[in-house]
């Protein structure tokens, strides 16, 4: 395990300590729990948007606590949810009276306890409603949305509910905006090696030297088809199909689009990722409003990468384009 | 023993904490079978923190002390059992909010409303090897009872006998949630851990009325 | 290897064809030359800034090209020097009558090509400076700083001399503050596994499975000392000594810190690795202006970090506080 | 013939690149031992490029010529040894502006500005195991020819025998730049793969002129 790190077990700790040195303007701690993530500019009266999740996939969750962003976060152990009560404690502290919506992905883990802290959050006056991402088009058939896992696409919500919130949105708004983003994204992954869980200490799957397993999740989760390492423009055209299928995006539509680094993989190979996207877009008559390229939602060290797609119309492109600011992600007006 | 009052919660989750301490080990290793032998870890900081809150609220009304402890189980014990459990304590002592103790339809309202937040918590359904396998034929045994005009001590002791027997039948599932559902066909002839443990709580309930009955 | 590529020679190619697909409103192509890479927002009559290197560091060297930061850059193939007709042609492109300044590594395949290139341009009467960066304390002893090797460092010459030209200083001037920032900026790192340059097609370097080489370079160059991988606090440890003592930064001194990311280095270990920075800084009664973490200067997909520290004064903090932009580095206004 | 009018550069950059044609292997192999094994490849692109460059510019004064020439070679060839030789022809090229051919004395001019190109270029100085290993005695050589007003054929078969010694020379040295760096005492008893090619370009010269003569 070739890891900087001290004790495994202080692992998300010493992290999170790091970067609340790192960003003392920008982030705060609630209710002296190192775990609870928010925002240190708070904006009186704006709908606070929460969201949480395991750690180990930053800059997801915490990383887009920020200006236009999120205003809390609550997370776990690496890949393991937070409580409830973590929930509630962020909850509370970003409420400004206009309730909280809570974004986060589909795992049964977290949606029991953001449910919960959405219950206990009620019984205190808090309105919350939630949603939850499911943008994996490998996870599940056409027809089962629901059982999807949430991945990188998560960040459009993100990005477009937040800019959402900013303009002064009220919260069924921010909802109406998140759910469109929800229903417009699609998102296939491909994973070359495994990552390692710090308290465990060794890879968490193990994977042929010269394979690839198309649509595997961020935890490790099985794909839709495990073989041989391919060229990259036959590994994303076999990426693109079932996104491009599902929705499905037509010619004429617009779309944003991301690459996702899953950890270990160049930023150099992502480029030569979405040259090919670009060229499969173009040849499908689909417009390109913006690229986003880079690590957006990592496994750790995993080597990889993810494609997802967001179909605009005129709301969401206003919305996306939006300045945005946190120490993980920074975007000026497009 | 006909019915609970606010006076008896604080001896009741005594007596929960109690089995659960004494239970440990045993729930480590159910759950460590095809879990992650958390179990009695988790169970242990979950009723040693409802007790510590039902202590700390006994003033309250019985419903509002029912659902703090479960606010206080949540916050103990972020594990999938804990979870559903606290919703479960928080769901019940919701529904009894306007109750002043605790008899033989007020116990069979709470139960129904435990399981109704089992199940929306958690998404699973009877048969798939989880606490509602149990949870769920002591609602109906409670509902029985209460359709019967039976005392509290005679509808919990049916009931921890549906507990006991929806326990049993667990063996016979084939586990579909949690870490236990990638053992798939393994899981056959084991007893859910968690099922375990909601018998545990429905047999201390009916021993610690039977207990005062006397 | 485990690489998202087509063809390995292509590999640099296609990757900048992603490039200027993903960034067409930000980034343009020189000459023709899809490896001569300028900004496509030119501001008439400021000093160009131009740098450039091997490719396999992104976001070095054309990421840095930008509003606020540089304006042209020529990249190689991997790991490989552009040649000096490149930088001729990128230079030719930003100049805007008030000369340009070269700011690159110090390697000497650049920097025979980027003289040569001052050579040509100023026949073409392009008035041309050039500095070079240093900044890596493993790679040479106190006193021979004209050896050391140019690595993450050179963010904070870019980002200093990048503001002092967007706020329209001459040429010297520009030069004069890349000095200042290149005599206060020292740099330490360490590689936990080797890369694999596409064209090679194997590790560059074998390291033990526990092993870890201090001070080793971005292209695997011997650092001075490998040994047993040991608890992230003690490797920051032996990081920060020779850091601290070689400028040396002193009680009272304010800086600014870099904590680099290598290539497969998740963000998480990262923050482990600047939680201990601080807590030195801290005890050594040195002042922490801002602090960037996350991946500046990568070896395509080596595990490892950097630290480098800057000495601030006046000058140089406002320099740094300055807002920049560019397709792969976003800073608003400190 | 006694001296290298614009007319001969064409068929000189043809020989030029011929013996880097033939040599590619061999330098491949002596960059392969130390180095990273391009040598052979990046000068067999080097000359090609010159060569075109001279074809396409032959109308043009011979110090013109060879200036262009190197420019060419620095876009085909940006390696180490490209860029050097790219400097070496371009400053080289630069001292013979204001000459219409090359005889001993140029020759010497040239040599010695080459020399002096690639040692301000690669700031390496003799006796470190490169290029200029060979480059300097060449110089030496020529500057003694035209000292003793040494025909051009002479000046150059004495040039191209210092070269050779010098190249041997090599071996007996430690790499201190470039690649070869790294492998300091390993490089002891190998002969220098970039003074190699230093030699190769003198004896072709000294060749072509020595052809000529007949
Ligand atoms: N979705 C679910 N709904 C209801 N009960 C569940 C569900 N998933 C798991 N369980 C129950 O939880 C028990 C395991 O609890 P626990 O050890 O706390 O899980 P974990 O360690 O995975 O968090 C199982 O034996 C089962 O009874
Ligand atoms: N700084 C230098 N000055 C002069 N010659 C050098 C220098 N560095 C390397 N060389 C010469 O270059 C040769 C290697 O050339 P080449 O293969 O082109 O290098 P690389 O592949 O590293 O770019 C060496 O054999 C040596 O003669
Ligand atoms: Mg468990
Ligand atoms: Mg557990
Ligand atoms: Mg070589
Ligand atoms: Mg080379």
């Amino acid at each position: 395990m070739k890891k900087f790190l001290n004790v495994p077990e202080n692992f998300v700790d010493e992290m999170l300590e790091g970067i609340y040195a790192a960003h003392p303007q920008q982030l705060a701690c609630a209710a002296g729990d190192l775990r609870c993530i928010v925002s240190a500019r708070p904006v009186k009266g704006k709908v606070g948007i929460a969201t949480g999740g395991g750690s180990g996939h930053l800059p997801l969750f915490l990383g887009y606590v920020g200006t236009g962003l999120l205003d809390g976060c609550a997370v776990g152990g690496v890949f393991q949810s937070p409580s409830a009560d973590q929930m509630l404690e962020v909850t509370r502290a970003i409420n400004q009276g206009a309730g909280a919506l809570y974004i986060y992905g589909n795992y049964s883990g977290d949606i029991m306890n953001f449910d919960m802290a959405a219950e206990m959050a009620d019984l205190e006056g808090i309105k919350v409603l939630s949603l939850v991402g499911n943008d994996d088009v490998a996870s599940s058939p056409k027809g089962q949305e629901h059982k999807r896992r949430g991945v990188a696409g998560i960040f459009f919500i993100y990005k477009a509910a937040g800019a959402a919130a900013a303009e002064g949105m009220a919260l069924d708004e921010v909802k109406r905006v998140a759910e469109k983003v929800k229903a417009n994204v699609r998102t296939m992954g491909v994973a070359l090696t495994s990552c390692i869980v710090p308290e465990v200490g060794h890879a968490s799957f193990s994977i042929g030297e010269n394979e690839m397993e198309i649509g595997m999740g961020i935890h490790g989760e099985p794909g839709i088809r495990r073989g041989a390492l391919r060229q990259a423009d036959e590994v994303v055209d076999e990426m693109m199909q079932p996104i491009l299928a599902d929705l499905p995006f037509v010619r004429g539509d617009e779309v944003a689009v991301l690459v996702n680094g899953l950890g270990a993989t160049p930023k150099e190979e992502l480029y030569v990722i979405f040259r090919r996207v670009a060229s499969i877009l173009k040849e499908a008559g689909i417009a390109v409003f913006h690229v986003y390229v880079g690590e957006y939602a990592t496994s750790m060290e995993m080597a990889g990468a993810s494609i997802s797609l967001l179909k605009l119309d005129d709301e969401t492109r206003r919305l996306l384009a939006r300045p945005a600011q946190s120490p993980f992600f920074e975007q000026q007006q497009l | 023993m006909d019915s609970i009052g606010k006076a008896e919660l604080v001896p009741l989750f005594a007596s929960l904490r109690d089995v659960f301490i004494s239970q440990r080990d045993y729930l480590i290793d159910l759950d460590g079978k095809v879990g992650d032998s958390d179990l009695g870890l988790t169970m242990n900081k979950a009723f040693l923190a409802a007790y510590e809150s039902v202590s700390a609220n006994s003033a309250d009304a019985v419903g509002r002390t029912l659902q703090l402890a479960g606010m206080a189980m949540a916050k103990a014990a972020p594990s999938t059992m804990g979870t559903l459990v606290a919703t479960g304590f928080m769901r019940g002592g919701k529904a009894l909010e306007s109750f002043s103790s605790i008899g033989s339809a007020e116990m069979s309202l709470f139960w129904a409303a435990f399981l109704n937040g089992v199940i929306e918590r958690g998404k699973a359904k009877r048969g798939d090897k989880t606490l509602i396998d149990v949870l769920a034929p002591v609602s109906e045994s409670l509902g029985t009872s209460v359709a019967c005009a039976a005392t509290l001590p005679e509808a919990l002791a049916r009931a921890a006998e549906a507990a006991a027997k929806g326990l049993d039948a667990t063996k016979g599932m084939i586990a579909q949630h949690g870490k236990a559902a990638c053992f798939q066909e393994k899981t056959l002839g084991l007893q859910d851990a968690g099922a375990t443990v909601g018998f545990l709580i429905v047999d201390t309930l009916r021993a610690f009325v039977a207990e005062r009955k006397k």
